[in-house]
């Protein structure tokens, strides 16, 4: 019987409304409870005490994130740190082997990390990583948007078609959700074209984005799965592509959510940031977000996710595959590409936001406008994209430009081009800073509601899941924006499913690391099963039997959302 | 400039990683917490007081200190690395990675260099009496910011590879050079070869100049001449050929201009 | 006794692939890799017979094989020697600090040796290892 | 009785042919037939089956002479070699499966060691050349579905990779390829006419030694930029010519091997060909993919990628990675005495690196973990034969275009023989107790 009591401390969560005030958190077998008998006593006074966040969306682990630690050897050059006690080697900025991976994201106080597109021939990879991945639960979601299954039977609004076979991919890949990368977009770019709008055609499939993004949310909530469709729209990254974006969020007018996970949602935009451009070119490139995060407070069953822009060289990389080949063009850096059979495409690209050059400042006030312009925190989600808008580690500093208006002063005022940026954008004129009420939103409660998790996480109802941070931040007290940074950069304590993890600001387990996946039932389906035998005879290169993932060495302690959608 | 003399006292079995030999590590240090500076053996940690005796002061810092090594450093790496000021002096010769991502101050070695010598070097300046091995001055692997400033003057003959992704600074080599000049070579750096230098040389060049007194043996195809000009090159007056390439790379233009990588060869 | 000068370059080739995984302490293994492979015009110059032992030596070493006729040619002035003890043992073996060493195009020299054994492959690395290599 | 496994994956090439079907005695301890393998696979699972295989360790006696140990004497002398050692090279990695090379990565960490793979002589230059420049590469079956245009530079499939053209490249009818070899044009480049390149359309003989400036005219030549009248021995119009036709393609693939990174240039020949793919994306859509040799080599490399952040040549022996080919790779290691010690596992150093090379492991406290006699095992202090994987265990490796497939076990390992991933969980234990880590 492992009981801890953490007393004192100043609470935050969302979900019982409970906001600052001084209380006491029990747990027990890996549970959050009532009251405990003979607890081991944490005293948290002056410190602020919440769930373990959730990152909704995150590149930690698969191919295309190896590529980039691959082919990146000068992004671990003297940062490296040494094997410690139990602790594993770490290394990497940008894109951190998976050791530094787990410790970075519980050191901040994280507890569940979503993989954000897995192609499935390479789900095998995928876990692998997720495996070593230490300390966090984690799960994937395999990419559907450019599926050749999935554009044939959309092609002719086979719904229940789609459904089996998603049903049949998640489960063969132990994937947790459904993942669209630039609809349409990514199959053109397997002869070099693209879809830049969502009535653009898809060559020979016969199909558009629009008609490939409202097929997978009607097979989505006809499977009623925990998460809504997760879509990366298209015309990522473009000056003026706000109008896709609107075209786009539209598409999940009129469509309700159908699980038994309480979520509410039918459609979660990521990385949002990147589609709330305005302007002809980069020379006029200004920014959009108002327009974007106003449609988004209206329509109550959509969610999104921010993708900040953290001023940091980074490593861009995405399935959306014309994208990277495009930045390659811009910034003349290295570029890896990854075409993947009947399924996706992956492009990874280096990238430096540079302070000194405009467009990276207005990008950044972009994702800041994005948030700062959100009424409903459980809908808008803190990412970076990791590690596509900066780097995961950067979430603390993220945070101090939310959380202090004169910490956003002082970064436009380091700006080279600041006028520019902040006559191109909004942000110098907005005043609001998040409480830790609403960043507790963003990064637990909102996240765990969005992914149909909200029984397991986000919260410290008695019940849920013992996952829990202690971050040494007083808020009764004057902070410095430096002070915000530093504090949600450590915890001070953390614990995963009930074990101790961080004690003291040291890490003392790789805890009891769980991957989750989504197996749903459907009806038996003998003309999708056909289907999916005549293409690995005919165009896969692999056989129908080697795709399945199988085995403790992928995933050694695997957790299973059972889904029934049998009718 | 205050002096610390590092005399052999013991060589290692394996090479030896010597990346406290810096002024700026030795700034500010008696001798006595010099000798307690860490040297490494493959994964054994040393103090530096067992393979040297150490002799004299150092100064209050980086800038005002001088160190020389004497005896055989042919298997002490990292000597330099990443200093930012003040002088080395090795009399003989050095391993792999002397002054290797410097930033300021000067490095000279009487003897040979081995490879990777100047790797990233950010500014000051590295003197080498004798031949120096592949790789100098040149980027780390992956990194498309080679030597950014700075000036290289090897006596000798140099190895492959040199000025692999430069971007500034000059190296000036006394002797020959072997196979792949500047390559990929950007911006505005500029590499002098008295001797000759093999094939290779300049290719995938997008800017920057490469000066050739002793000949090449074989061009690279994609270089195209452009015209005869008269120049004195490090205080050597004659008539050059002027190449332009390379002709596969994309090339920025500046006023209007395409910028190419030139390559000019003395008659 | 003529002597002709060669560009020396090695690889794969099937019969490799098959004796090693057959077992590289078996005849079959000197039969497939303890071979050089010359042009029918470098014959000539040699003045050697088909199917007869040569020695190959270069600046990095030497080494005796069995010259045979070009599998897949023509290709006068380059010799072929499948990858193997054999091919190592004359390689250059410089990596121009890339790690690679410069297994392809290495500069010989060829002359007959009729009367040399060529050796089995483990018998040849075990010699030159106790160092009674020349 | 006997028993048909189907959808076998052949342990030789990075091919990884996963559609074998291997017949097994009832008993399940004989392998009685394979069909769909070429010839090296045929010829692996059967050699499996040899009797005169070593089944137990042996250790080197002073007249160069073996005699056999005990797995736990084998164990101790291991351990003990990577305790007292300052610097191990661990060597190999590209025949075993990823679970072996995850807990030999973890006695590197704790004892300070070098993990090197066989790419570090065969496509480490690619390597570097991608962190240089990058790679648009794709899979196998984007090949055979689309590919109408496909280059071999610097290889030979038809002797290295067998099954490679008729699975993947040349001849595969796909999904907007109906006419399989009809609907493409298959190009060589090699310094001497193959196998290969008798099934070309279009055949570059390039001047050994000078594909680097080749590959440069290519580039030029796609810009109709000015080239001398002869490049590498080819004439400036065919090289026109070539370059047109591969413009004029909807999808081509260019595929390279040895040819390239290991004649001089090396990583730079490669950089060139990435840098031909890159720009051909200005005109159509291209890719480019290694021939990776050894069936995992490319799953040491991705495993090291996550762990470490480098894919090959990985020195921690201060504990943390650091990478360097020239410094770290096991060659200039070996020729320049940085290591005190060798440990080869699933792969042949003896018979694949220059003989200056090899006399050195001879000469260092050394082990050598292979199912095979091989040279090396014979000049390595210690020999530890294991089950071979991908026919007596399975496990996870990566086909050459990184795509992972989970290797079968067919038969059992004869009684009582050890895994590579079993044995180094025993000297990952012993290691860990003699360092004192837990």
């Amino acid at each position: 019987m492992s009981e801890y009591l953490i007393k004192n401390g100043f609470v935050f969560d969302p979900t019982q409304k409970i906001n600052g005030d001084v209380k006491d958190v029990a747990i027990q077998d890996g549970k959050i409870v009532d009251k405990v008998a003979k607890p081991k006593v944490i005293d948290a006074k002056g410190m602020t005490v919440m769930a373990g966040a959730l990152d909704i969306h995150a590149h930690v682990a698969g191919p295309k994130v190896n590529i980039g630690r691959i082919f990146r050897p000068e992004d671990k050059l003297f940062n490296e740190t040494p094997r410690k006690g139990m602790m594993r080697s770490e290394g990497g900025f940008s894109i951190p082997t998976t050791y530094r991976t787990g410790y970075a994201y519980a050191r901040m106080g994280y507890t569940t990390v979503m993989e954000a597109a897995m192609p499935p021939l390479f789900a095998r990879h995928v876990h692998e990583e997720i495996r070593d991945t230490p300390i966090i639960d984690e799960g994937a979601y395999p990419v559907f948007g450019n599926n050749w299954f999935v554009l044939e039977y959309l092609k002719n609004r086979e719904i229940e078609n789609t459904a089996a076979y998603i049903a049949w991919l998640l489960r063969v890949t132990r994937g947790f959700a459904v993942k669209l990368v630039n609809p349409g977009g990514t199959e053109a770019w397997g002869w070099g074209l693209n879809c830049l709008q969502v009535t653009d055609p898809v060559p020979y499939f016969d199909i558009t984005p629009e008609e490939i993004i409202k097929g997978l949310i009607e097979a989505n909530e006809y499977l009623g799965l925990p998460h809504s469709i997760h879509l990366h729209g298209n015309n990522l990254g473009n000056p003026g592509n706000y109008t896709t974006t609107l075209d786009t969020l539209k598409l999940a007018e009129g469509y309700k959510a159908k699980n038994n996970f309480g979520r509410d949602v039918v459609m979660h935009h990521t990385h949002i940031q990147f589609h709330s451009y305005g302007g002809t070119k980069w020379a006029d490139f200004e920014s959009k977000a108002k327009e974007v995060a106003d449609y988004v407070n209206r329509q109550k069953n959509i969610s999104i996710d921010v993708g900040f822009v953290t001023l940091d060289e980074t490593t861009t990389m995405t399935a959306d595959g014309p994208f990277e080949h495009h930045l390659t063009e811009l910034n003349h850096l290295k570029w890896a590409n990854a075409d993947v059979e009947l399924e996706t495409a992956a492009g990874v690209v280096p990238y430096i936001y540079s302070p000194d050059i405009f467009v990276s400042g207005v990008q950044w006030a972009v994702g800041l406008e994005i948030a700062l312009f959100s009424k409903d925190m459980m809908r808008c989600h803190l990412t970076t994209d990791h590690p596509n808008a900066g780097p995961f580690t950067r979430y603390p500093r993220v945070l101090k430009w939310l959380m202090s208006q004169k910490a956003r002063d002082e970064q436009i005022k380091a700006f080279k081009a600041s006028d520019k940026v902040v006559s191109q954008s909004q942000i110098a004129e907005i005043d609001r800073e998040l409480t830790l009420f609403e960043v507790a939103q963003m990064t637990r409660a909102g996240p765990a509601k969005v992914l149909g998790l909200s029984h397991m996480y986000g919260g410290l109802k008695p019940g849920l899941d013992a996952d829990v941070a202690v971050y040494d931040f007083n808020p009764e007290k004057e902070h410095k924006p430096d002070e915000i940074e530093k504090a949600f950069s450590h915890v001070k304590f953390l614990w995963k499913t009930g074990t101790p993890i961080i004690t003291d600001g040291e890490i003392i387990s790789h805890g009891n690391k769980r991957t989750l996946w989504v197996n749903p039932k459907v009806n038996e389906n003998p003309q999708v099963m056909r289907d999916i035998h005549d293409k690995f005879l005919k165009f896969y290169t692999v056989t129908e039997k080697n795709y399945e993932v199988t085995g403790k060495h992928f995933i050694p302690n695997p957790f299973v959302i059972e889904v029934d959608a049998t009718r | 400039m205050q002096t610390v003399t590092l005399i052999p006292i013991a060589q290692p079995g394996l090479r030896l990683e010597v990346d406290n030999i810096s002024p700026d590590k030795f700034a500010g240090k008696t001798a006595e917490q010099i000798a307690a500076l860490h040297v490494y053996e493959g994964n054994t940690q040393h103090t530096m007081g067992k393979f040297f005796r150490v002799e004299g002061e150092s100064g209050a810092t980086a800038a005002d200190t001088r160190i020389v090594i004497k005896g055989d450093a042919t298997r002490l790496k990292y000597i330099g690395m990443r200093m930012t000021a003040g002088e080395i002096l090795v009399e003989n010769s050095t391993d792999m990675y002397t002054g290797a991502w410097m930033q300021g101050g000067k490095i000279h070695v009487k003897g040979n260099v081995d490879a990777f010598a100047a790797t990233g070097m950010k500014g000051g300046e590295l003197l080498i009496d004798g031949n120096a091995g592949n790789y100098l001055g040149a980027a780390y692997r992956g990194d498309w910011r080679g030597m950014q400033s700075g000036t290289i003057r090897v006596a000798g003959n140099v190895g492959s590879d040199m000025g692999y992704f430069m971007n500034g600074g000059t190296i000036i080599v006394g002797g020959n050079a072997d196979v792949h000049v500047a390559t990929h070579a950007e911006g505005n750096g500029k590499i002098i070869i008295k001797g000759s230098a093999k094939s290779k040389v300049g290719g995938q060049m997008v800017g920057g100049e490469i000066y050739i007194f002793g000949g090449v043996d074989v061009m690279m195809p994609t270089y195209v001449y452009r015209r005869d000009v008269d120049l004195e090159v490090d205080g050597t007056k004659a008539k050059f050929a002027l190449f332009e390439g390379d002709t596969a790379e994309r090339h920025p233009k500046r006023k209007g201009e395409v910028v190419y990588g030139k390559l000019y060869l003395k008659y | 006794m003529p002597k002709i000068q060669l560009n020396l370059i090695t690889g794969r080739t099937i019969q490799q692939g098959v004796a090693i995984e057959g077992g590289k302490e078996k005849p079959r293994y000197r039969e497939a890799c303890g071979i050089i492979e010359l042009d029918p015009s470098d014959f000539e110059k040699l003045g050697a017979w088909r199917n007869t032992n040569v020695r190959v030596t270069s600046a990095h070493g030497s080494v005796v094989v069995k010259a045979i006729d070009a599998t897949q040619g023509p290709h006068p002035g380059l010799g072929w020697i499948p990858m193997g003890p054999w091919a190592n043992s004359v390689v250059n073996p410089n990596t121009y600090s890339t790690g690679m060493p410069t297994f392809k195009g290495t500069p010989v020299e060829v002359e007959p040796a009729s009367n040399e054994p060529v050796l089995l492959g483990i018998e040849l690395v075990q010699r030159y290892c106790r160092g009674d290599k020349k | 009785m006997t028993k048909t496994i189907t959808d076998v994956i052949c342990p030789f090439c990075g091919t990884l042919c996963d559609d074998i079907e291997v017949v097994v005695s009832d008993d399940g301890k004989k392998i009685v037939e394979v069909m769909n393998a070429c010839a090296i696979g045929y010829e692996k699972f059967h050699h499996s089956q040899a009797t005169d295989r070593a089944t137990r360790p042996r250790m080197q006696q002073a007249d160069g002479s073996y005699k056999e140990v005990s797995y736990d004497e084998a164990v101790e002398y291991t351990a003990q070699m990577f305790a007292k050692s300052k610097k191990t090279l661990m060597y190999g990695w590209s025949s075993t499966n990823c679970e072996a090379q995850s807990v030999g990565h973890e006695i590197a960490e704790i004892c300070g060691s070098v993990v090197d793979n066989t790419a570090t002589v065969c496509h480490g230059t690619t390597l570097i050349a991608v962190q240089d420049v990058g790679i648009p590469s794709c899979t196998l079956g984007e090949i055979k579905n689309r590919a109408d245009r496909i280059l071999f530079w610097g290889c030979n499939p038809a002797h290295a990779h067998p099954r490679h053209m008729s699975r993947y490249s040349i001849f595969p009818r796909g999904f907007f390829t109906g006419k399989g070899q009809h609907s493409r044009k298959v190009v060589v480049v090699d310094p001497r006419p193959t196998d290969t390149s008798k099934m070309a359309d279009y055949y570059f003989q390039v001047e050994q030694g000078r594909d680097y400036e080749l590959l440069q005219a290519f580039r030029a030549a796609l810009k109709h930029e000015w080239l001398p009248d002869v490049v590498a021995g080819i004439p400036k119009e065919r090289i026109y010519e070539g370059a047109d036709m591969l413009k004029a393609g909807r999808f081509g693939i260019i595929f390279f091997g040895m040819g390239v990174t290991q004649t001089l240039s090396k990583n730079h020949n490669i950089d060139a060909a990435i840098m031909l793919t890159k720009d051909l994306n200005e005109y159509t859509k291209f890719n480019i993919m290694p021939m990776r040799g050894h069936y995992n080599v490319t799953g040491s490399g991705e495993v090291l990628g996550w762990q470490f952040g480098f894919p090959y040549a990985v020195d921690i022996s201060r504990g943390f990675a650091r990478y360097n080919p020239g410094d770290t790779t096991s060659n200039d290691l070996l020729m320049r005495g940085d290591v005190d010690s060798v440990f080869v596992i699933a792969s042949d150093p003896g018979a694949h690196f220059p003989w200056t090379s090899v006399k050195k492991i001879s000469e260092l406290p050394s082990v050598a973990v292979d199912p095979h006699f091989t040279p090396t095992t014979e000049i390595c202090k210690l020999h530890v034969p294991v089950a071979f994987v991908g026919i007596e265990v399975g496990g996870n490796a990566y086909r050459m275009d990184n795509v992972p497939i989970d290797t079968r076990k067919v038969v059992d390992p004869p009684e009582g023989m050890l895994t590579d991933e079993q044995f180094l969980e025993k000297v990952l234990h012993r290691v860990k107790e003699l360092k004192g880590v837990h």
